[in-house]
Formats: structure tokens, sequence, C-alpha cells
């Protein structure tokens, strides 16, 4: 069977920095071929060339055999082959419908906008996504907007779809509608490419993996034939053990105490404590309002409530408030909120931190080995040094995220999704950091749709749902089966005992 | 004055923003191009200035990079060029100052300049006699500068004591554009108006315009002022909406060229004010107002 | 409604003060000339406007639309001086007079939009580059002076700009479909959804195989028509050009866009919202000349904070969320 | 080194191109006289233009710099003549002037910025109506015509734009001055680098406590005092204020700003570039001045012609995939 898209020794550089070489892919029809490695191994590069989004710098793709010389991205996409970008690739000014359909509008002089609506609808109804229409995507969450980056692929009609990443900001609720559109799309015979940092999702999903480490592939598999484990040995060319590091047992004295916080429109009622040396997990849905707790409790949204700091209320206006008691906030949405994309690793790391680098003048060299340390601390691997921050790989732009909310040295960080996007090493290191954090004494608050992660991580996991405590869970009680029932709401009388 | 040795003559004007610059510049370049053909012992460096500061900088070159001998100056203010000049004057070079007087007096060598108080005032003045007690008259104003509070202040005083009512005074920014808006919005509020003061030729076009769409062109005659050719004609033709105009020669620019050149070309010594009066154009002397061929 | 947000209403909301205000000042400023005043007067402006609606929603600007409009107002006279000795006064002299206008104002359009899109430069600074040249132009071709339309040939076309049909002056019908073509093309076509688009975020425009340079160089070759019509509708009123024709519209215009609630980063275009921003700043004018308030010195003073105020009533409250 | 690139050059390389032309037009073109004059000349828009890179890089725009720069000038004026009498001609009364020029000046500066960063108006209509307000006021207090500085004072200040130490006038030492703390204040403090940082994504900003609002209120606040200053050497060249002084600088630091190489939309300042660009647009003026090249009417073509070739030359290639 000639496979339905592939790549013959392509090599890819960036200016001098060469970052594939001499590639050897191919995808068949219905089947889903997983591609793995750390971050910054390739992939995106691999799918943006597979994708037409870049040309390779030698070597070939074949469409169906024969060689594809795709221009552009959409040149692709109109002979099939259909790429779901990890960054977001959607016009923040527009609505869902205006996203999804832009370039292939229906109608014909005149825009048809109700069979646009209807068909948005009936996409996003298949996904079982509660976002309407006209929804304007800067007002939706990050979750939302990858289902409606989803919706757009799927509105597509590809013969070859190519998914980077699309589960990283997915609660494990949206993996599985993702899954079973992707079970329905190989079922039809549509070649697919999948990446993911969730190795459990490969091995479910996988039917074929690819390894790629440092721009090369190191392993060709079929299903079964790795495990998860076998697979991380493979992206990282040693063995993982141990993830999670072990739990801690001695706390400290409360030092955030929160009593009937609320964060208009939809959090209310928001009571806990967090004691010194405490990992807090925070688990929900997609728009339970975990997001917006964090962002009240650090003064980026106006909110009510009482805030007790080491037993003193204090009042938190903004970041810097926030920042001046100690508090620390990680976004969750890397590309608005979280770095600059046209600057460098430097002025990124050092952004909220600057006045520790030199008061009137700013020490370049300060700020250099500021950031030496943090490539070394979270592993950040870039080509060069003053490259543009939008050009890292997704994963180590989230490590460089990390280094920079952990630089002003927080008593209490708030950490919102920290392993999105993030490969299996890396994420063991930095589920150590945090542990390191804790034992330090320092107090950290994990919001994460990662289930997994909420379980190894947390001493206690406060559930929310539709903007309240659902319920709490500490100890030997933190089981998976206990958060997803606080989660989905199945049992109201348990959360009266759980929550006192 | 008079070896083998060239002289350069510099000429600094405002540059053509409305048509009676334009008429101005058309003028100078007219008369720089004849004077070159006539005496190729002279060089002219001509510069126009959109703003006062400019102007400055447009003098400070000429004095720095083009050797001049003598500046022919039309001041886009008086105030800020009074400097400039002087120490144009200081480094021995002849000045002729035009139409617009420095702040501080001596410093030219020539003065030629028209007169904004007659042009005030000659308008004036046939107002009161044309008109009787109790009617009703709209100014528009040219650019808010000292020489159009002269003007407007002469053209006031001039019909003082004739009962004229005066209804409104705007800024019609002697732009042709500016006045028909403004005139439509006159012509709108008062529904009585004898007559019309435009202070500008520009304006009294745009004027018109807006009264001929209103319907009133014959309730009201207007005066504009400065002589442009297609108004000159209309009162040759004895129009009863213009029935005079008056004169502010943009020609005076050559005067004052010409006669900065003389100064380098002939043994007459060239010194003093020579100030062209405004006059009444009337049907009878139109003739000899009419240029076909200047663009203004 | 999304449509009916504080963001609509508040220009429009302010247009109404304006008019209450006018109206209250002076008896006249609701009769049927008035009006017709303004709206005629509106309609020169207002067609640039639509079109720079465009631009701006796309992520571009258009500095030279006011100079442009002296430069297509100049060709035409002199093309219409030219021909009418051979042509005579009539019907295909005027017609000939408009396609020169729509020719010249789509060259110049093309002019501007090439530069953007094929060199590259930023718009500030082509538009910057352009507006220098057209008005240098008209300035050259009248001798400094002004150029006038032939007076017969003035007389013969003067309807177009006095005339019109059922009581309403031809600029004012003009205008009215300029505006319902322009919110229908902003609304309802691909050019407008694509001009948003590319406003909002040109590399996802162009990952979504919009041709990002054809729209951009379409939005201006679309105003650069609409300068056309609108020159137009200019040349039979006055029947001249100079070179201070135009002066400062590109700001009027500008202005006229982003009071009615259009990005001025781009991603976000409102026609409606343009229609009322021009007229909020037309009617600012008329009423300053209606009513004598203050000293006529002061008449910026008080259209500036006019034109603050309106704009005051349009904004949210903006709070860290609402950004 | 990336700061060495392209981009860089580009406006260099453009400059170098007129200066040799200059100096092969006129032998003069290059004599102290001459530089002293276009660099002294360039200092008031410069510092104007300084300033200005910060707001822009920040995300901002400011079209009133110029009758701001009328009103301070009026206000000083009229503070001195005022206070002549009785201070008497002398350096009281010219550090006065000083005071009230950087004081006028702040304050404007601050009405900009608290009228942006408070009531949250677009910079472009929040200036776009101090614009109107400044230069009306101005005329008003100069009851439409001039207000000019009393001789005797004129004079004694002379000095401030004539005057220098080491035959270097006054003016251009300000002027390197404010370029080099522009430079430093841009590189290397927190001031330039939130700037940057708030052009380039205010949301990111927010999130990593910058203090977006603050920062935003300073630029303005810091061109508001840099128009005070160049205001400080403008009076004693000129000695007078009238509703026409200033017209059209805001346009001309903005170009110089985005000649300079500064993003208009905000995100990468260059304080070198601008006065690149300073420079280059005074060096086209001087030279129109050194050579009867054509029609006085078409310099305003060949100055358009200028800046958007020097801007040409500042442009890389740009593909698809570098967007
Ligand atoms: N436009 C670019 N210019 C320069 N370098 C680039 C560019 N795009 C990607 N790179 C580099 O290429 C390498 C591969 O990046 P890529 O995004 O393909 O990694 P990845 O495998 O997708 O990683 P992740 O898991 O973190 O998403 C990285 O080192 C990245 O910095
Ligand atoms: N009206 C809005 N305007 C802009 N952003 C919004 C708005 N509403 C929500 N958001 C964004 O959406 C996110 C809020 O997510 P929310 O708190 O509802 O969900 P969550 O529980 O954090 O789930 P997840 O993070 O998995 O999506 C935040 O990034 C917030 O900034
Ligand atoms: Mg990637
Ligand atoms: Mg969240």
């Amino acid at each position: 069977m000639t496979p339905a898209l592939a790549l013959k020794d392509v090599t890819k550089s960036f200016g001098p920095i060469e970052v594939l070489h001499g590639i050897d892919f191919d995808l068949h029809p219905g089947e889903v071929h997983a591609l793995i490695g750390e971050n910054g191994a390739g992939k995106s590069t691999m799918m943006k060339v597979l994708g037409g989004f870049l040309q390779p710098t030698a070597g070939e793709v074949l469409l169906d055999g024969a060689p594809a010389r795709f221009h552009s991205g959409p040149e692709a996409e109109a002979r099939g082959v259909v790429v779901i970008h990890q960054e977001f690739n959607l016009a923040q000014d527009l609505t869902v419908s205006q996203n999804i359909w832009l370039g292939r509008e229906m109608g014909g002089f005149f825009l048809d906008h109700k069979a646009m609506r209807q068909a948005t609808q009936a996409l996003l109804e298949q996904l079982e996504c509660r976002v309407g229409p006209d929804a304007r995507v800067s007002d939706l969450p990050v979750s939302d907007r990858q289902m409606v980056e989803i919706a757009k692929a799927l509105s597509r009609n590809a013969r070859v779809l190519i998914m980077d990443e699309p589960s990283a900001v997915l609660t494990s609720h949206e993996v599985q509608v993702l899954f079973r559109q992707i079970d329905r799309l190989r079922a039809a015979g549509v070649a697919l490419l999948y990446t993911s940092h969730r190795l459990e999702e490969v091995d479910h999903l996988a039917d074929r993996i690819t390894v790629l480490r440092d721009g090369a592939v190191v392993r060709r598999a079929v299903r079964g034939e790795l495990t998860e484990d076998g697979m991380a040995t493979a992206m990282v060319g040693r063995d993982l053990k141990d993830i999670y590091p072990p739990r801690r047992t001695d706390f400290g004295p409360v030092v955030l105490e929160v009593q009937d916080f609320a964060v208009p429109p939809l959090v209310e009622g928001i009571g806990f404590s967090l004691r010194r040396g405490e990992v807090l997990g925070i688990s929900g849905l997609v728009g339970s309002g975990r997001t917006e707790l964090a962002e009240g409790l650090v003064g980026l949204r106006p909110h009510t409530g009482t805030l007790r700091r080491n037993g003193a209320e204090v009042s938190l206006r903004s970041l810097s408030d926030a920042e001046d008691h100690g508090l620390a906030y990680l976004t969750e949405d890397r590309k608005e909120r979280g770095l600059l994309l046209d600057k460098t690793l430097r002025e990124n790391l050092t952004l909220s931190t600057l006045k520790r680098f030199g008061t009137p003048f700013l020490s370049r060299a300060a700020e250099e080995a500021a950031l030496g340390k943090a490539i070394a601390d979270f592993d950040i691997r870039a080509p060069k040094r003053d490259m543009a921050v939008g050009n890292l790989s997704g994963g180590n732009q989230q490590k460089l995220l990390l280094a920079k909310t952990m630089l002003p040295e927080p008593e209490v960080v708030i950490i919102d999704e920290p392993t999105r996007g993030i490969d299996i090493g890396t994420k063991s290191q930095i589920y150590h950091f945090i542990d390191r954090l804790a034992r330090e004494g320092r107090s950290v608050i994990v919001i994460s749709s990662d289930m997994p992660e909420i379980l190894g991580l947390s001493d206690r996991v406060m559930v929310m749902r539709q903007g309240r405590v659902a319920g709490v869970l500490e100890g030997a009680a933190i089981t998976e089966t206990a958060v997803v029932r606080l989660v989905m709401g199945t049992s109201e009388s348990e959360k009266a005992t759980e929550n006192a | 004055a008079q070896d083998d040795k060239t002289y350069v003559i510099g000429v600094s004007i405002p540059s053509a923003t409305h048509g009676f610059m334009g008429g101005l510049n058309w003028h100078a370049q007219e008369t720089i191009a004849r004077l070159e053909e006539v005496y190729p012992q002279l060089d002219f460096v001509l510069a126009t200035a959109g703003e006062a500061g400019k102007q400055v900088s447009d003098i400070e070159d000429m004095l720095a990079t083009r050797n001049i001998d003598a500046l022919v100056v039309l001041p886009f203010e008086s105030e800020p060029l009074t400097g400039p000049v002087k120490a144009v004057k200081d480094a021995g070079k002849f000045v002729t100052v035009v139409d617009r007087g420095l702040s501080v007096e001596g410093i030219e060598d020539l003065y030629v300049a028209g007169d904004n108080e007659a042009f005030g005032r000659v308008a004036g003045e046939y107002f009161k006699a044309n008109l009787p007690s109790g009617a009703k008259i709209v100014i528009l104003r040219g650019i808010a500068t000292t020489l159009d509070n002269e003007r407007v202040d002469a053209f006031e005083k001039a019909i003082e004591g004739s009962g004229i009512e005066v209804l409104d005074k705007q800024h019609g920014d002697w732009n042709r554009d500016k006045a028909f808006t403004v005139m439509q919005d006159y012509l709108s509020k008062y529904p009585q108006i004898d007559a019309v003061w435009a202070a500008d030729d520009d304006m009294a076009i745009g004027a018109m315009a807006a009264i001929e769409q209103a319907g009133r062109t014959d309730e009201m005659w207007i005066i504009g002022g400065a002589g442009m050719k297609e108004i000159v004609k209309r009162i040759m033709d004895k129009d009863p909406q213009l029935p005079v105009n008056v004169t502010y020669p943009p020609a005076l620019i050559s005067s004052a060229i010409e006669m900065t050149a003389l100064h380098f070309v002939s043994s007459t010594p060239v010194y003093g004010r020579f100030i062209i009066g405004s006059t009444l154009i009337t049907p009878e002397n139109a003739e000899q107002f009419y240029f076909p061929d200047s663009p203004f | 409604m999304r449509n009916l947000s504080l963001s609509t209403l508040g220009p429009l909301a302010a247009l109404i003060l304006l008019i209450v205000l006018g109206a209250s000042l002076n008896d006249n400023f609701l009769s049927a000339g008035n009006i017709t005043n303004v709206l005629a007067r509106s309609a020169f402006i207002g067609m640039i406007a639509v079109g720079m609606t465009f631009v701006i929603t796309s992520g571009g600007l258009d500095l030279s639309v006011g100079s442009m409009a002296a430069f297509v107002a100049g060709m035409v006279i002199l093309a219409m001086n030219a021909l009418q000795p051979s042509l005579g006064v009539g019907l295909p002299l005027a017609l000939i007079g408009i396609g020169v206008a729509l020719a010249v104002g789509l060259l110049a359009g093309l002019a501007n939009g090439l530069l953007v899109t094929r060199v590259g430069i930023e718009p500030f600074i082509v538009t910057l580059g352009t507006m220098g040249i057209f008005r240098s132009l008209v300035t050259w071709l009248a001798d400094g002076g002004t150029l006038s339309l032939d007076f017969a040939m003035r007389e013969y076309i003067g309807p177009i700009y006095y005339g019109g049909i059922l009581g309403i002056s031809w600029p004012i019908i003009v205008f009215a479909l300029v505006v319902v073509i322009g919110e229908i093309a902003m609304r309802h076509t691909r050019f407008g959804r694509y001009s948003e688009a590319i406003g909002s975020n040109d590399k996802v425009a162009r990952y979504s195989a919009v041709k990002v340079e054809r729209i951009q160089l379409l939005t201006y070759v679309f105003l650069g028509l609409l300068v056309g019509l609108a020159t137009i509708l200019y040349v039979p009123r006055l029947g001249s050009a100079s070179g201070s024709t135009g002066l400062l519209w590109e700001l009027e215009a500008i202005a006229a866009v982003i009071i009615g609630g259009t990005a001025l980063k781009g991603g976000f275009g409102r026609v409606w919202g343009t229609v009322v921003g021009v007229l909020i700043l037309s009617l600012i004018g008329n009423i300053l000349n209606l009513a004598n308030l203050v000293s006529p010195y002061l008449n910026g003073a008080i259209q500036g904070v006019i034109i603050v105020l309106a704009v005051v009533l349009q904004r949210k409250k903006t709070s860290a969320e609402g950004r």
C-alpha cells in the first residue's frame, strides 16, 4: 500500500541550525501514527513540513507516492492534508464560526451566515463542546479554543489529519471526545498523525509509533511493541524511574487562608487554606472556574472575600501586590498572557523581576547569568540564546515560562497547568522541582487537567465544579475514582462529608 | 555696484497654500525667470515654506550654503522671522522685506508692502456708502493671524456709525471649501443677509457657490479682496453680485525682487519704503487689474 | 444581541446628544435645508471614511486620501478643460470626467497598495510619502494656483452636487449607497470577513488560505475608488482644485472611523459606526457655526472636547478582565 | 550581532546617501555652519521624536505634540512678559521661563496620559482632541494673532539657541544629551524594557506584574517634558507663538520614529533609529534648499519619494516563512 503521505530523507534547517536530519517517514490511510519525542526534538517542525507550512531544506514530501511540492499550508490543505497546530491558529477578534470557516466560507457572493452557524453548531455538538458559534475567540478559555481548532480541522474533511499536541490543553473528558472522533476518522480511512506528551494516550491510540530524538528517528514500533516506560526510555535515551517524588509529611502553619472568596461572575463561596510545605492540587472540568479563582487570588481579576497571608488579612489589587506578598502565578495561556513571543529568552525571563537586575541601570550580565541558570535548571533547549521565544518549541516555551514564574522565589506559587506540552523526562524534573519547593518550605497550588499529575503530586486535592468547591480530598482519600466522582458531581452527599 | 561679479539674491516666501499665495508664488517665479534672462550676473535662490520654522531654516540655509548677497523675504509671520532676518542683515547683506513688516524697525533696506489696514478700510467704506442703516452683513475672516486681525479691525472701524449690523464673523481660513461651509451655515442661521465681506477672493468664490445653492443670489452682494482674475472678470462684466473688489496685488513680490535686483545692476541706490495701496476695483477700472495668465 | 452593545450605542448616543444640542441652540438646525447641507458635506469625507474603514480594519492606514482627492480633482479638471473644445459641454464630457476620477483614484489606491503589499513598507510611511507627492503634483499642475473647471461645464455639471431626486441631493444618495454597499461588503462578503481576519492576525489568515496581500491591496484600491467617487461629487460643488483642496481630510476620515468604534490596530470594523463618526464630526462644525457660543478662536478646543467625550460615551468600564 | 542587522543599517545607509548627495550638490554642505544649522534645527523635532519613540513603543500615539509645543511656547511667553516688569530682564526671568515650559509640558503630557490610561480612550482620539484644544487655546490667548516675547528679553535669551560651548550650539548639546538619555532609558532601564513589553503584548506585561497603566502614563509625561524642553530652545529662536507654531510637527516626529525602524504597532523601539530618521527628514529639506533642483512646487513630492526610498532601504526581504 502506498503511504498517503511520506517524507524521504528530509532535512530542515533554520538558518545555520539544522533541526531535522534526514528523516524517512510514512503515514498510511486508516492508521493512527504517533510521533513522540522530547521537547525540541523536531516533532512540530516535521509536522509543519508534512503539512506544507515549511519547505524542507533537502529531501522530499511524497503525497500518494508522488512528490508533493507544497508551497504553503493552504496548498496542502487543498489536497486534503490538514494540520492542527500546536500554537493556536485562530483570529482572536473573530467569532468561533467565522474562524472555523475562514478561507472557505459558505455561500455565493454573499456569505451564508446561517448555514455556517448551523454547521458550526453541528461540529461543536459532535465534539460535545458547549461554546456558541457566535462567541468571540478572545473570550474563550484555552481549552475551548483547542476544541474550536479541532472543529476547524474536522470541518476540512481531511484525507490526512496531522495533530500537534491536540490534547495538551484538554481535560480527560474532552480527550475522550477527541478519541472518539479519531476512531471514527480512522475507520473512515483517514491517515492520522498524532503527537502528545501523555504517553498513555499514545499507548491507547497509536497503531504505529515513531520516536524522534534531536531531529532524527531513533525508534519505530507497532502497536504493543512499546510500553509507556519503553517509549519514555526511547525518547529520553535513558531509563526513567520515579516520575513522581515521594509524599511529604511535615507541614508548617497555614500561610494562606481564603474565606468566602468570589470572582464574579462564575466563582463564589470559595474557602480553603494552604499550609507551609504543602502541595494543593485543584481539579475540575474545563470552565469550572479554576483559572478565574487563581487569577482572582493574585489580584488579576476583581474579587471579593478575605485573603489571609500568614494570618494577616491582605488586599491584593494587582499582581505586583501579590508579588510583594510572596505570591506568584503561572498562567495557563502561554501565548496570550505568558510570554512575549517576539522577544528574546532573556527579556522574557526577567520581565516580572526586573527590579532585581539593577536600579536604575539593568545589568545585562546579571540577566544573562539568570538565563544561564534557568536554562540549566529547567533544561531549556534553545538553539540560540538570543532567538525570539516564539521560535522555541512549545515545551521549551513552557519551561521558560516556569522559570520566569519561579524567578521571584515566591513563597506561595499557583501553577496553572504546569506541564502542558512538556515531555515525560522534563515532566519528572518539574515534579521534583515542585517537590523541592515544598520541602524548602514553600507552598504550591497546582491546577491541572492531567489526572495522574494531580494524583501523583498533591498532598490535598480541591475539586471545583461550576465555580464552587465540590469537595476536598486528603491523604489516602485521594484516588482517581474519588476525584472523578467529585469532578463529575455524581455524588452530592459525599461532598458534605468530605468538605467538613 | 557694477562690476563682473555675480550676485546671488535669495527669495524666501510662504508656499502656495491658498489662491493669493499661489499668485504670489507664480509672480515670484515669473520675475526671477525674467530677471535671470536679462541680467546674467544675477543668480536667484527661491525657497518656499509652509511654516515659520521652515522659513527660518530656509534663510539659514541661504546664508550658510548659497552665499547670498541679498534676501527678499515675505515673512510667514513677523515675530519669528525678525531675529533670523536681522542675522542676515548683520552679515552685511541687502535685505528686502515684503508685505509683513518685521517686529523691529530699521532692519530692512527696502520695504515693499501692501496695505492691510487700507484693505479692510476701503472695503468697509464701500459698505458704508452702499448700504442703508440697519443693513445686515456677515464676514468671512482668514486664518487667525495678526494680518487678518488688522484687516478686520480696519473694516469694522470704517463701518462704525453707519448702522450696519455685523451678524457674524467666522474664520473661512482663506479656503474655498471652508468658506462654502461657513456660508451655508450663515444662510441657515440668518434669514436676512444684505451683503457679505469675504476678506479674500478664494473665500468669495466659496461663499458665492453657497449663496447660489440656497437660491438667495439676488438678496446680497459680496465683496472679496486681492483681485483674483475670475472675480475681476466678473466685475468687468458688471455682475451685480460682485460690484467691486479691493486690490492686494500678489504682484508686489515682483516689485520687491525687481527693485532688489536694481540695487545690484544699476548705480541708483535703492532704499526706502514702498507701500502699494489697496484700491477699489470697479467696473470702470477693472481692465487694468486683469491678468488672464496669472494662476490667481 | 451583541451588535447592540454599549460600544455601538455609544457613538449613536453622542450623535443624538449633538442633535438635541443643535436643535436647542438654533431653530433652523432641524430645517430641511440645514440637514441637507450637513449630510451633503458629510458625503465626501463619509465615502472616503467608509473606504478607510476597510483599510484600517485590515491593519493598514492611509494618510494620503486628502491629497489624493485634490490630485484626482485636479486631473479631472485638467482632462475636462482639455477635452471641452473638441467634445463640447455635455454628457459625454461629464462621463469622461467621471471616468477619469474613478481611474485616477483607482490607480492612486493601487500605487499605495502595491507599495504596502509588494514592497512591504509600513502603510504609514507609504501614504505619508504619497500624501506629499499627490499634493505637490496638484500644486505643480496648478502652477501654485487653482485649477478651475471652465465655467460653462461647471454650470452643466452643477446639478451633480446641487440636484437630486425627490428633494434628496445626489451626494446624499450616493453616500447612502456607498454606506449600504460598504456595510454589506463588511458583514456579508468574503472581502469584509478577510479584512477583519487579516487585521486580527495576518498569519492566521495566511494559514487559512486567505490571499492576504491581495485583500490588503484591494482595500487600498477600494479606498482609492471611493476617493475618486467622492471627488466626482466634489468637483461640481466649487469647480476647482488647488494645493489646499482636501487638506486634513485624512485626519478627519481616520477620526470618523475610530470614533465609530473600529479598532485602529485592525481586526474589527464597523461601517455604520463610521457613518455616525462622520456625522458627529460634521455636526460639531455645523453647531459651532450656528451658535455663537464663544470666541471662534476656541472652536477647535470645543471640537476637541466633543470628540473625546463622544468616545468616552462608548467605552465600557475597563478592567484587567476587559482587556 | 542582531543589533547591526540590515534594519539598523538601512536608515543609516539612507542617511549616508543623503549626505553624499548634499556634498556633491554644494560645497558648503559640509561646512561647519551648515552642519550646525541642520543639527540645531533637528533638535526640536528630535527631542520630541525621542519621547514619541517611547509612546509608540509602548503601543500609544501622540498627535498633539505640535500644538502642545505651540501651547507651551505661548504660556512661556505670557509668563515671561507678565513677570518682566517686576523681575527685569535677566537670569531669574529666564529660569522662570524654563520652569514654566517644563511644568506646562509635563501637565499637558499628564493630561494625555490620564485620558488614555484612566479613562481608557484610544490614544489617537485623545491626542486628536487635545491637539485641537492646545492649538485653539494658543490662538485664543494670542487673540488670533501672535504672542511675542518682549524684544529685550529675546535678545537676552537668544544665546540659548545661537550660543553654545566649544562652538557647539546649545540645541545640539541638549539634543545629544536627550538622545543619550533616551537610548539608555530604552536599552538599560526598566522603563524602556517595560515600554517594549507593553507594546509587544500588554496582557503578557500585566500578567508579569508590570504596572501597565503607570508605564504608559509615564511615556506620555516623558514626551510632554521633552516637548517642554524643545520649546525652551524654540522660544529663543523664534521669540513668538501663534496658532500656526509647530504645525504638523506631530507628523514629522512620528515619521522620524517610524523611519528609524520603531514599529508603529509598538513592541520595538529604537532611539538611535529615531535620531537617524530626524536627520534624514532635516537633510531632505536642507538639500532641497541647496540646489535649485526643480520647481519648488515639487519639493513635497521629492520629499515623499525620499522618505519612501529611505524606508525601502531598510526592509528585509519578506517571505511567508518569516512572518
Ligand atoms: N522558526 C524557527 N527558527 C529557528 N528555530 C526554530 C524555528 N522553529 C523551530 N525551531 C527550533 O527547532 C527545534 C525543533 O522545534 P520543534 O518545535 O519542532 O520541537 P517539538 O519536537 O515540537 O518540541 P515540543 O515538544 O516542545 O513541542 C527547536 O530547537 C526549535 O527551537
Ligand atoms: N470573558 C472572558 N474574557 C476573556 N477571557 C476569559 C473570559 N472568560 C474566561 N476567560 C479565560 O478562560 C479561562 C478561564 O477558564 P475557567 O476558569 O473558566 O476554566 P478552568 O477551570 O481554569 O479550566 P481550563 O483552564 O481547563 O480551561 C481563563 O484563561 C480566562 O482568562
Ligand atoms: Mg511541538
Ligand atoms: Mg484553567
